[in-house]
């Protein structure tokens, strides 16, 4: 299903209706030494069958950001302030019942850590066949044959040997197979995958990395990829947004954020990856904020080479720059 | 693999037990001195040595000693003569009797209060269950057990008029039935027996004296099993599978079943096994208090009479309990634990 | 602001001091009163004669005052031979508390570094430590203290020092030695392969230097939350023991034989023989278990420490 | 170069032996035949993906176990079996900086105190004031902010923990330091840091590096040689521009197209559940493997010195 990139339109069909919409979404977690701040206005779109990618560094709240769309909060944790959507109608408002039949039937999620997400007495079979009944009716057999599909799909030669086995009798790949194989077992029209390459070898990365983008669009789902490497993202994403100390600073297609990005931290993260040889390695000077504070004014503008007296005043300005194109900076779309 | 390494560690354990229950024995200078008392002569030591195989090398009599183990042959009381074996196979229903309903009355308050302690940290029943298991820690439980005794035996006989006197509540501690004739032996447990002969009124009876010594065991027994029960639950409450399980779309009810209650069994399962193991010889004050006709009380009276054989008797045999039930527990958990399968 | 907080080290007096929860500022005033109580027992007649609080000689009998219930000159009533059992109570505090903490930290002391030892050397000296552990800890610990008495009984090994409490120093110990080993191996196995303990090979540390530099500070918080719970559990022991005429002989006062003379008493309603004692034991258990700051360390049956 | 290399190794071999329970005992092959050479003051970087070896080649450097087969020449004198204080003059030259910089210090100690530890234990010969010096000197060199000298290390962020940990590698002035994975659990901000601060410092102290990393990156901007492991092998080696400009091992090629998330050059099929012990350890996954991969491996010392590629395509070539 392609989706143009013409941005939000009024008067949207189905196919351009947004899916899920994140805005100014705040979440605090309430921790024994007082309230830590991980999201703080996180805006974000996604349309059916697209393919978004968020970067950011350790402790910039992708994970969080996952976690608030399906209302998974951990202990201490809650959305305090913004609004999630999904198809127009506020995830925040569902109930007990309407919140288990939008999870996993509507969103699913693929976690970082492929051998702790699934449960380790339960065998393969068990845990898929139970995904699987938890959100379509049917019996047994159905959902037993299922299992066998969706494992062969995803590339396993002998699905009936993997449904047997345990969590514990898989190699890291190898689970992280079955992680999507769950999370396609759900059978939901967006998959939100946090990280879930970054344990495994280069080599098996990117066949898994490949194997979720197909599978995920040949089930016409739209996919929310997250990762610290905007490489892994770039190849995957349509779109791609980056995240900054709770927010997403900038977002736009993949083509101006890889070539031209306007914000300052999108920039020196660039510099930060493409090492040159015979060139001294760039960084960014510094340190990532620590989000026990809520930011008024830019986060970033302690490290930024291009900070103004209007940065220490004010609160961030957001442009829209077309075709999705969004910055949080005071800079604006108009510097060099 | 694993039930061949659990075999192996059984009897290096079990081997090791007897060990040690040798070394005791040996090193208290009896059997000599508590076969004959201190007042004898030299010869007469010399002799009953040479009889006793004492002179042999002490690999031999290491031997002599397993072996007569192997047979079942834990020595003879010095008082009456009985061979000690027979003796605790006489007591140990008892004792096993009343550690049995411990664990009942445990698994009624300790696992469910842990259960939900585990679920909602700040919730009230959280509280009453860590009240509870902070009580039963720091009371002796031979304490208690005469407390409860003044509070539900002594005192409603003594209320003045006009409500008093009321009869007890419970029976005087006194034994498993007071007077009354047990019934005839089949598993050794009056309760059991009693059913099993018709009679209800005994098997009534029988419980009635079983309530208090239990309850005082399980008051003071129970808080670990709250503690693990609480925290296997909120560990595996928190651990990433159960938020994927959520992830999913699977109910709260299902999850908690299928993810956090099958997770947090095995360490509870532990436990429950180990304390039945452990109380087999770590009630004994409270069968004192409650005069309770069980192995306890059996190797108290045997140390008050110095008759040492018959309290290492009871030592090794609770030891050797305690060690297979710790196997046993093992093997539910290679049962139970996809992960030791392999 | 993007610098990181300046970070504040807490003392460990200040981390083991201060609690969020009133219940557990309780129970350490409690504790010093305990130990307060531990430390002027001996002289309790003398000063006696300064405070209106009637106070007696623990040993000396007063054969026309006996099981007298609580009053205002025996606040806590008097025993079969009536003794004073308010003074008595005050004065056993030292004996149980002294012997607790004696063979706590004998046994325990050789525990952490049998632990540390076993999980820096792994192999086979970890697994002889691991079933050395199991075989002394499938021995219910009262029985042990049962055999301990029966073993050591007819032998005269310690001089000077009373028979009964050595034998109950050992008791302990034994009890004691195999619960620190294996708390302080499962907190130090995870860090015998961090990388801050092949750094410190790499700067030339030897075994020990890493077992004392590295291994034991690092399991100093377990420890002491061990100390405390194994103290509030040894005065159980101990109590237990002499409820069964094992350890200390009456008339020397003691929580547990002072339990025992009641015990027979009880059921005709002398209650107070045995119940002040009694209060005595869960109040000196309850105020130490306040310092264990993690309360699911628990001692479970046979002192399995899970 | 006329001048010795700092570091030799000559056909090292290690295997571990895993008891899988009584009686049955498994052997790992987790490095084999190892050979290769650090000159003074320059960088030998090793590349690889997690089981190729890269670290226990790393740990065998250290001492911190022992090895199978082969030898380790320091400064030409052989690794093993010393005496304490022949041990102790090897450390001295030769020290470790860990891939998580939170875990390779004691948390219960300060700073300063992990840093001092090796120059207190290395440099007996150095005074109480001298020894002093030398920690401020190394400190101040890896640009750790003196308010952070004296504070635990869990107040410290990865990239500070990392150049305290750079700087406790170098305070007993090494002639050669093994980086294990130093960057690998940085942010990318942070990153380019540590690598700048390594060329700095090589500079300063004529230190030679052991850099072991995933990131291919790091390595081609910070390393002189190169060496690519798998399995527990050397698959290729040479310089720097030899392996990065033209890489010739099927495995190497791979490696460099899926960091950069381009398989369109070459792409290896999914790695095998068992490894094969006889014949080429890629095989199985190799698209251009052949029947004579199965038997027996090439390996190439090419014409140039210090090359080596162990694949019988590159033969061909």
């Amino acid at each position: 299903m392609p989706v143009g990139t013409e941005g939000v339109s009024i008067n949207s069909d189905t196919a351009n209706e947004t899916l899920l919409s994140l805005s100014g979404v705040e979440v605090t977690i309430n921790t024994i030494s007082g309230p830590v701040h991980p999201l703080q206005g996180v805006d974000l779109d996604v349309f059916p069958g697209e393919t978004v990618g968020l970067v950011g560094e350790s402790g910039s709240g992708k994970s969080m950001t996952l976690r608030s769309i399906l209302r998974l909060m951990p202990p201490g944790g809650a959305i305090t302030g913004g609004a999630v959507k999904w198809l127009g109608n506020s995830v925040l408002n569902l109930d007990a019942d309407e919140l288990q039949s939008y999870r996993g039937s509507q969103v699913a999620m693929i976690y970082q850590n492929p051998v702790s997400a699934l449960d380790p007495m339960l065998s393969v079979e068990r845990q898929i066949v139970d995904a699987f009944k938890a959100n379509r009716e049917n019996s047994d057999g159905v959902a037993e044959e299922y299992a066998r599909d969706v494992l062969r799909d995803l590339e396993f030669g002998n699905p009936d040997v993997i449904l047997k086995r345990y969590p514990h009798q898989l190699s890291g790949g190898m689970a992280q197979r079955v992680n999507i194989a769950l999370a396609l077992a759900c059978g939901p029209s967006l998959i939100l995958a946090d990280e879930p390459t970054t344990g495994l070898d280069m080599t098996t990365q990117i066949r898994v990395l490949d194997l979720l983008e197909r599978q995920v669009s040949a089930r016409n789902a739209a996919l929310l990829f997250i990762s610290h490497d905007l490489r892994a993202v770039s190849r995957v994403a349509r779109n791609i947004g980056i995240m900054y100390a709770g927010q997403v600073v900038e977002f736009g297609p993949r083509e101006r954020i890889l070539t031209n990005p306007s914000h300052p931290y999108a920039r020196a993260l660039l510099e930060c990856m493409n090492l040159r040889t015979g060139e001294r390695p760039r960084s960014i000077p510094g340190l990532v904020p620590q989000m026990t504070e809520e930011y008024n004014l830019c986060a970033f503008r302690n490290r930024c080479s291009s900070r103004m007296a209007v940065c220490d005043e004010q609160p961030l300005p957001v442009h829209n720059l077309g075709e999705r194109h969004r910055l949080l900076c005071h800079l604006g779309p108009g510097h060099d | 693999m694993f039930l061949v390494n659990r075999v192996a560690i059984l009897a290096v354990v079990l081997f090791a037990v007897v060990v040690i229950g040798f070394a005791i024995t040996r090193s208290t200078g009896t059997p000599l001195y508590a076969s004959l008392g201190v007042a004898v002569s030299e010869e007469i030591i010399q002799q009953r040595a040479e009889e006793m195989g004492l002179n042999d090398p002490i690999v031999v009599q290491f031997w002599t000693y397993f072996t007569a183990l192997a047979r079942g042959d834990l020595g003879s009381s010095r008082i009456s003569y009985i061979p000690v074996a027979e003796d605790i196979a006489l007591k140990l229903p008892a004792t096993a009797e009343m550690v049995f309903f411990t664990l009942v009355f445990s698994f009624v308050w300790a696992i469910p209060l842990g259960v939900r302690a585990g679920l909602r940290p700040e919730g009230k029943l959280a509280k009453l269950g860590e009240g509870m298991a902070q009580f039963g820690v720091s009371v002796p439980a031979f304490w208690l057990g005469l407390l409860f005794v003044f509070l539900l035996y002594f005192l409603p006989q003594r209320i003045p008029e006009p409500l008093g006197p009321l009869p007890s509540l419970f029976p005087p501690p006194l034994g498993r039935l007071g007077g009354a004739t047990p019934p005839d032996m089949v598993t050794g447990f009056y309760t059991v027996d009693a059913l099993l002969a018709g009679d209800i009124r005994l098997a009534w009876q029988s419980l009635w004296h079983l309530i208090l010594p239990a309850l005082t065991l399980s008051l003071t027994s129970g808080p670990p099993l709250f503690r693990v029960t609480r925290s296997a639950v909120s560990e595996a409450l928190s651990s990433p599978f159960v938020e994927a399980a959520y992830s999913y779309g699977l109910g709260r009810r299902t999850v908690l079943i299928r993810d956090v209650l099958r997770n947090a069994s095995p360490p509870v399962l532990n436990l429950a096994a180990m304390t039945f193991g452990y109380l087999i010889g770590g009630g004994v004050l409270v069968e004192v208090v409650f005069s309770w006709p069980g192995i306890g009380s059996y190797a108290v009276w045997a140390m008050n009479n110095s008759d040492y054989d018959a309290v290492l008797g009871v030592v090794i045999v609770a030891a050797v309990i305690y060690v297979i039930l710790y196997f046993i527990v093992d093997l539910i958990q290679f049962a139970m634990d996809p992960r030791l399968r392999d | 602001m993007t610098t990181i907080a300046p970070h504040r080290e807490r003392s460990l007096f200040a981390r083991v001091f201060t609690g969020p929860a009133a219940g557990i500022t309780i129970r350490r005033s409690l504790f010093f009163f305990m130990l307060f109580l531990a430390v002027i027992g001996p002289w309790i007649e003398s000063i006696g004669q300064w405070i209106p609080i009637p106070v007696y000689d623990p040993l000396r009998p007063d054969p026309f005052n006996p099981v007298s219930p609580p009053s205002a000159e025996h606040w806590f009533g008097t025993d079969t031979l009536g003794l004073d059992i308010f003074t008595r109570v005050i004065v056993a505090t030292r004996v149980d508390f002294t012997l607790a903490l004696i063979g706590v930290t004998l046994g325990g002391g050789l525990g952490c570094l049998a632990g540390a030892w076993a999980a820096y050397r792994r192999g086979w000296v970890d697994t002889v430590a691991l079933r050395f552990v199991e075989v002394v800890q499938s021995f219910p610990v009262l029985l042990l203290g049962l055999a301990l008495f029966a073993a050591l009984g007819p032998l005269d090994i310690f001089g000077p020092v009373d028979h009964g409490m050595a034998v109950l120093v050992i008791a302990i110990a034994m009890v004691n030695f195999p619960l620190y080993l294996r708390q302080v191996r499962s907190v130090l196995l995870p860090l015998t392969e961090a990388e801050f303990v092949q750094a410190a090979k790499c700067a030339g540390l030897g075994a020990w230097g890493i077992v004392w530099n590295h291994f034991l500070p690092n399991a100093r918080g377990q420890i002491l939350a061990l100390f405390a719970l194994t103290c509030a559990y040894a005065i159980q022991i101990i109590a237990g023991l002499s409820f069964i005429g094992l350890g200390i002989e009456p008339p020397n006062p003691e929580w547990g034989s002072m339990i025992k003379t009641g015990a027979t008493l009880i059921v005709q309603g002398h209650w107070w023989v045995s119940v002040f004692p009694g209060a005595a034991i869960v109040l000196s258990v309850y105020s130490l278990t306040g310092f264990s700051v993690r309360s699911e360390t628990v001692i479970g049956p046979g002192g399995t420490s899970t | 170069m006329t001048e010795a290399p700092i570091l030799e190794v000559r056909n090292l071999s290690k295997t571990y032996r895993v008891r899988r329970s009584i009686g049955l005992v498994e052997t790992i092959k987790a490095a084999q035949d190892i050979s290769f050479a650090v000159e003074r003051g320059r960088t030998l970087g090793i590349v690889g993906e997690s089981g190729s070896g890269k670290s226990t080649v790393a740990r065998c450097l250290l001492g911190l176990t022992p090895l199978t087969e082969g030898e380790v020449l320091l400064d030409e004198s052989p690794l093993g079996g010393l005496g304490v204080r022949k041990m102790r003059s090897h450390r001295r030259m030769m020290q470790m900086v860990f891939q998580m910089p939170q875990a390779s210090f004691d948390p219960t100690r300060t700073v300063r105190s992990s840093v001092a530890q090796p120059l207190r234990r290395l440099r007996p010969d150095m005074s109480k004031p001298q020894q002093e010096d030398r920690l401020r000197h190394v400190l101040t060199a890896v640009s750790l902010g003196e308010e952070l000298w004296d504070r635990k290390p869990r107040a410290l962020s990865g990239g500070q923990l990392q150049r305290a940990a750079i700087a406790r590698a170098l305070a007993p002035d090494p002639e050669l330091v093994v980086l294990d994975e130093p960057t690998s659990s940085l942010d990318l901000s942070v990153r380019g840091d540590i690598l700048s601060l390594l060329q700095e410092l090589q500079e300063e102290f004529n230190v030679a590096f052991v850099l072991i990393s995933h990131d291919l990156e790091a390595v081609r901007v910070c390393a002189h040689d190169v060496i690519v492991m798998y399995l527990g092998q050397i698959v290729e080696q040479g310089t720097a521009e030899q392996v990065f400009g033209s890489p010739a091992h099927p495995y190497t090629q791979a490696l460099m197209a899926a960091s950069k998330f381009e398989t369109d050059s070459f792409e290896l099929g999914p790695k095998g559940e068992t490894d094969p012990t006889k014949g080429c350890r890629l095989m199985p996954r190799c698209p251009l493997a052949e029947s004579a991969c199965s038997t027996e491996q090439a390996l190439v010392p090419s014409g140039q010195e210090g090359r080596m590629v162990r694949c019988w395509k590159a033969v061909e070539e």
